[in-house]
């Protein structure tokens, strides 16, 4: 069993601002044309605000190998149930 | 401690009053109000088959209504699957043993594990309201648009029924989970629990992951009903075949939670009643997490008629013959188990062989509807019927029932008639096989699924299944009469009447309220019948 | 466990748990696989959103145009505000600090409260513009039929959020009055971060929500 | 037939023997896999049972060569059965290009509804010449459905809102079961029918008598005028809807998104809800025609512009003939010409 980590209050502040910048840049992006790109640009900054969430404010990075792993589960299955119905819809007109 | 007496002190019997019933935390008892409940489920829903299979011995249906039939197959479905099968031998049998097994005091969550059971007991209360109240005629499948936009039955109120039920599904899933990882006594390692653990752990993992998602699915259809949100209605542009995958995301892993633990319950008995370690435990374990795993990746084989794209349907195809081989894994260890053993014919032993039997039969036949070509044909008729009642009903209430009889005595301290019990199974085994095998026989006629009157050449089959009906049903009353009748009269059972291993055998019968008079220390792993030194070699 | 028998249990500490270390670790792990779960129950809308967006790009940007980002954008900044202050809060419990932990915990309080109402004034303009799927529903330049999915999708999941928001205020309140009452200390204060984790995923949740619902082709 | 109950249904199509071909693999796959383990089981069961109260079982704990046995060998022999059964599969639900007679299947709670390119119509029965492909054009009017006719071994899901097409060719004169396999409600297994497979001749000579109204392009035709199509849909410069000569089975750009085909559903989504896929270059002014037409008038409609290929984009305008003629007993209704008919 793992002791438990205190993060330092800097690391919090650190991460807020970043996620409040990271906020700010998805609005502005969303305002370029970036082509296919600009829904590509919105997810990759979700998904990048979302890890900071999960690996500082929620401890993940300082947990056990355990829930580590329940969080590539998680990923794990929602990325069966998205790829696996897409499957179906991007290949229904083909041939 | 073999003498004929009950322990002084156990947890049937440290507080009689109703409310320390209503407000316990002893998983023992919990698992009793599980027993109760679901048993109540499984009469309405046996009530319910009881009726359809009275309908279908005439062709014309001059028995009930069209209306009538549609809401008794709905509402047979709903009940044993979602309130009878999925909590059958989790909320029962897993909550009685795995704290026990595991050498706990409890589950990790007491609190929550009573809650579950409320939330199961409320979900159900809803979905007997649906019933009193009119009845659901959807078909315990919900298929969009029929469910949103067609019926006008009390299709919401059932929806809401089992998303509630899902709940319970969920946090007891959670629960064992937690239990598992975090609870066990010193010394038990993972791969010293017995695999009766490894099933319900994998069953957990399914209830976890896939029950979510059933319950926003109906959750959408009821929003589609009431508040006329359209995500799945054609006239806005909606894909009623979306539904269909959202729905088999759980449904078909789902499957998986009604046998898994059949065939964990299984493992225990051919172990027990033929006195050796389980022949590949490595190997028998690991097959029910891939069953787990893979089981989420093959649900499009619902789909194959459905309007799935032919490429996709040729993927889960591929991966549904994938997920037949770890359980063609588990049956032949089981039967090399035998080899070489002690084998005793006790009444779970006869359930076990049942299970087999059942099991392989069962699942041979899916092999029949992954694939493609001829699931073109018997897909939607009364081969999947009789294929999924011989996974879900010879197989996981084989399981179910031998489970019961094995850890009865440790439940309740007293022993039941054998010579009934053996009765009792083969009524069952026989009725089971004379009520299902002439359906796969009639779906490769082509008598489709859900038809109440039907063209008069089916006629003769349908007679037949029938009649073996009714020897189930009457199989399925035997060991109702006896057991009830052992809580009072049965001979005392002592602590391990089997002479089976296993940590819940080395506390009295019944448990007392902490299970162990002293935390227990594993030295040994599961199955040490032959009484075998720890050694280092695996596989 | 034979060092509790010496040593009197903690009150803290529930009868079927051998150490408050034990006890600490079962409620995270269960709060995490919990979250799985929730994830799990949002990955259902969202793979009917991919679905449909891939159906119908065209109608799905026209619909997103629709949705007020400027609220939109508050509100995540709200939201991420929150997290901040929640994530303060259990740092606080974990110095034991019981004060600080109040303190935060009604900063999140607040803001939790801000965004609902945000959120309840946003919905009140969807409303008048004929946005909510239904007999009044109305929209210019894109398939009504598909917006209306879009809508649809729109409220059940930024509805289904908003509830979780509700719970998440409740439990906080709960944990609030369980702090005054005195029953976290640097030893023990499980609750305070199950509690966090929580939050932090409805927050996770949002994070997403936003740019799949108000972002989709701003610059048309 | 033994003693009143058939095992098998009759092979009545091309595709019947080949689907029975894989089934009998299965079968006997499957009775061989009962039996050894059932053997086995019961051959242990009574060799190695019990003899005294304390015997306990050999130390055995496993083996890797067995294992990978028995891993293996069921392995490949699915890999077989996957093979084999999505070639049929691909067989059936790949229309093959070439000849065929189309019928257009309108599928409603609870009945079907057939029309024949020359303009029968009927209910419940679908007439059908032996040894020539069948195409069906099925589409739904209110929930799911399923064609499924066990002796042709044949069987899809009728979806509202989709055109989807299923094929086959009968082998064998008579009459067969019809069945719809999906639930749909009340008078779900009411919603059956028959196939009636006729010799060419007898074919023939069904569709000379049979003929109630119009042929759907001509009924088709006549609704594109009553509907007054043609003041947008014209060959005139700065007409304001596209050109539909040729247009079937075109690659079409549009406005805001990728290009499509025009197939069968694309033309259907385009009269119902014009909105939704607006041809590149047009403004989106065309009114939905939902509910001004019906989904039997859809597919004439379809038809019709499927026939505009080498004919001129403006139809000209014929007289409509009268109907006069009687109306066989398997068409319970001919199609009104007017719009009014309203679902």
């Amino acid at each position: 069993m793992t002791s438990e980590h205190i993060v330092p209050k800097s690391t919090y502040y650190a991460i807020f601002i970043i996620l409040l910048v990271m906020t700010y840049t998805t609005v502005q992006v969303a305002y370029f044309d970036l082509g296919p790109w600009n829904p590509v640009a919105a997810l990759v900054i979700a998904f990048f605000k979302a890890s900071l969430v999960v690996l500082f404010f929620m401890h993940g990075k300082y947990s056990s190998k355990l829930i580590k792993l329940v969080i590539l589960g998680a990923l794990f299955w929602l990325g069966i149930m998205l790829s696996f119905t897409m499957m179906d819809y991007l290949t229904r007109f083909m041939g | 401690m073999t003498t004929a007496v009950l322990p002084r002190e156990n947890y049937l019997n440290t507080d009689y009053r109703l409310r320390s019933w209503l407000l316990t935390t002893d998983h023992k008892r919990i698992c009793i109000l599980y027993l109760l409940t679901i048993t109540m489920f499984f009469a309405i829903g046996g009530a319910f088959a009881t009726m359809i299979r009275l309908s279908l011995v005439n062709p014309a249906g001059t028995l009930v209504s069209d209306e009538t039939y549609n809401k008794l197959f709905t509402m047979h479905g709903i009940i044993m699957v979602f309130f009878f099968l999925v909590p059958s031998i989790p909320a029962t049998l897993g909550n009685f043993l795995i704290p026990m097994m595991i050498g706990a005091k409890d589950v990790a969550f007491p609190k929550l594990n009573l809650a579950s059971w409320y939330i199961f007991v409320t979900g159900g209360c809803f979905t007997l309201w649906a019933l009193i109240s009119g009845g659901v005629d959807t078909g315990w499948t919900f298929y969009t648009p029929f469910s949103t936009l067609s019926s006008n039955t009390n299709v919401s109120l059932a929806a809401i029924g089992i998303f509630i039920a899902g709940f319970a599904s969920i946090l007891t899933g959670l629960n064992f989970m937690v239990t598992i990882h975090r609870m066990r006594a010193p010394g038990m390692t993972w791969f010293r629990m017995p695999l009766f653990l490894w099933s319900m752990y994998a069953t957990s993992l399914i209830m976890v992951l896939g029950t979510p998602v059933l319950a926003i699915t109906l959750l959408l259809v009821a929003a589609e009903r009431v508040l006329h949100l359209g995500i799945f209605d054609p006239s806005r542009g909606g894909d009623p075949v979306l539904f269909q995958h959202l729905f088999w995301f759980y449904s078909h892993p789902a499957v998986y939670i009604m046998i898994v633990p059949g065939m964990g319950v299984t493992s225990e008995l051919i172990a027990a009643f033929s006195r050796k370690r389980i022949f590949g435990y490595e190997f028998v374990a690991f097959a029910s997490l891939a069953i787990a795993v893979l089981g989420f990746l093959v649900w499009g084989h619902h789909l194959f008629v459905a309007g799935l794209s032919i490429y996709s349907a040729m993927v889960f195809s591929l991966l549904s013959y994938l997920v037949a081989i770890p359980s063609a894994i588990k049956v032949f260890n089981w039967t090399a188990t035998l080899y070489k053993g002690s084998v005793s014919y006790a009444t779970p032993m006869l359930y076990a062989f049942g299970f087999i039997w059942m099991f392989t039969i069962g699942g041979l036949t899916g092999l029949f509807l992954a694939a493609l070509g001829l699931d073109v044909h018997v897909h939607d008729t009364y081969f999947v019927i009789a294929h999924f009642h011989y996974i879900m009903v010879g197989g996981a209430i084989m399981g179910y029932l031998g489970g019961l009889h094995y850890w009865w005595p440790k439940m309740t301290g007293r022993l039941y008639p054998e010579g009934w019990a053996k009765l009792g199974a083969l009524t069952i085994f026989l009725g089971f096989n004379l009520t299902f095998f002439p359906q796969f026989i009639l779906g490769y006629m082509g008598m489709p699924r859900r038809y109440h009157v039907y063209p008069p050449e089916f006629q003769a089959l349908n007679v037949l299944s029938s009649a073996g009906a009714s020897v189930l049903g009457i199989g399925y009353l035997i060991p109702l009469v006896y057991l009830l009748w052992s809580l009072k009269y049965g001979p005392i059972a002592g602590d391990n009447p089997w002479g089976a291993k296993g940590l819940e055998w080395t506390t009295t019968s019944p448990p007392p309220t902490h299970n162990f008079a002293v935390t227990p220390i594993v030295t040994e792993p599961a199955y040490n019948y032959a009484g075998e030194q720890e050694e280092s070699r695996v596989g | 466990m034979t060092s509790q028998a010496a040593v009197a249990p903690p009150r803290a500490l529930q009868h079927h748990f051998d150490s408050l270390e034990q006890q600490r670790d079962v409620a995270t792990l269960g709060m995490w696989i919990f979250l799985v779960t929730e994830a799990l129950f949002f990955g259902g809308l969202f793979t009917a959103y991919l679905v449909y967006r891939s159906m119908y790009p065209h109608a799905f940007a026209v619909a997103s145009e629709h949705t007020l980002i400027a609220l939109g954008a508050a509100n995540t900044a709200i939201l991420i505000t929150s997290s901040l202050t929640m994530a303060l809060a259990v740092h606080a419990a974990q110095e034991g600090n019981q004060k600080s932990i109040i303190r935060f915990l009604v900063f999140t309080f607040l803001l939790g409260t801000a965004f609902l109402v945000l959120k309840g004034v946003e919905y009140t303009v969807d409303m008048r513009d004929h946005l909510l799927p239904g007999a009044n529903f109305a929209i210019a330049g894109a398939n009504p039929g598909h917006a209306e999915i879009f809508f649809s999708l729109y409220f059940i999941m930024t509805g289904l959020h908003a509830i979780h928001m509700i719970v998440g205020l409740s439990l906080l309140v709960v944990i609030m009055y369980m702090t005054s009452k005195g029953r976290f200390s640097k030893e023990y204060h499980a609750p305070v971060e199950v509690m966090g984790l929580y939050w932090h995923f409805v927050d996770i949740i949002w994070i997403f929500l936003f740019p799949l619902l108000y972002l989709i082709d701003r610059h048309k | 037939m033994l003693s009143g109950i058939q095992l098998f249904p009759e092979e009545a199509s091309t595709f019947a023997p080949k689907v029975d071909a894989l089934y009998f693999f299965l079968v006997a796959v499957s009775a061989f896999f009962v039996v050894l383990i059932a053997g086995m089981l019961l051959f242990f069961a009574i060799k190695y049972r019990r003899r005294s109260p304390n015997e306990v079982g050999a130390p055995i704990h496993g083996g890797l060569l067995l294992e990978t046995v028995w891993t293996v060998i069921p392995l490949l022999i699915a890999m077989v059965m996957f093979v084999w059964a999505a070639d049929l599969y691909f067989q059936a639900y790949k229309p093959p290009k070439g000849p065929a007679i189309n019928v257009y299947v309108l599928a409603k709670q609870w009945m079907w509804k057939f029309q024949h390119m020359d303009g029968q119509r009927e209910i419940n029965e679908l007439h059908i010449p032996v040894d020539q492909r069948i195409k069906l054009i099925m589409t739904s009017q209110d929930v799911i459905h399923s064609f499924f006719v066990p002796d042709f071994r044949v069987k899809m899901d009728v979806l509202p809102g989709r055109y989807r097409t299923l094929w086959f060719e009968a082998t064998r004169v008579g009459t067969y079961h019809l069945f719809c396999s999906q639930y749909c409600g009340t008078g779900h297994s009411r919603m059956t029918g028959e196939v009636i497979v006729m010799t060419p001749e007898a074919y023939a000579a069904w569709k000379a008598g049979g003929v109630s109204g119009d042929t759907m392009a001509t009924a088709g035709e006549k609704l594109f005028t009553n509907l007054a199509c043609v003041t947008c849909h014209n060959a005139q410069s700065g007409a304001r809807g596209p050109i539909l000569t040729g247009l079937f089975n075109q690659k079409v750009a549009l406005t805001g998104g990728h290009p499509v085909v025009a197939d069968d559903a694309y033309l259907r989504q385009s009269i119902m809800n014009p909105g939704s896929q607006v041809v590149a270059g047009y403004q989106p002014i065309m009114p939905t025609y939902q509910g001004l037409v019906n989904e039997e008038q859809l597919l004439d409609l379809i038809e019709y512009i499927k026939t505009l290929k080498a004919m001129p984009a403006v139809p000209t305008v014929t007289t409509s003939e009268p109907d006069g003629r009687a109306v066989p007993k398997s068409s319970a209704r001919s199609l009104p010409v007017a719009p009014s008919a309203q679902r």
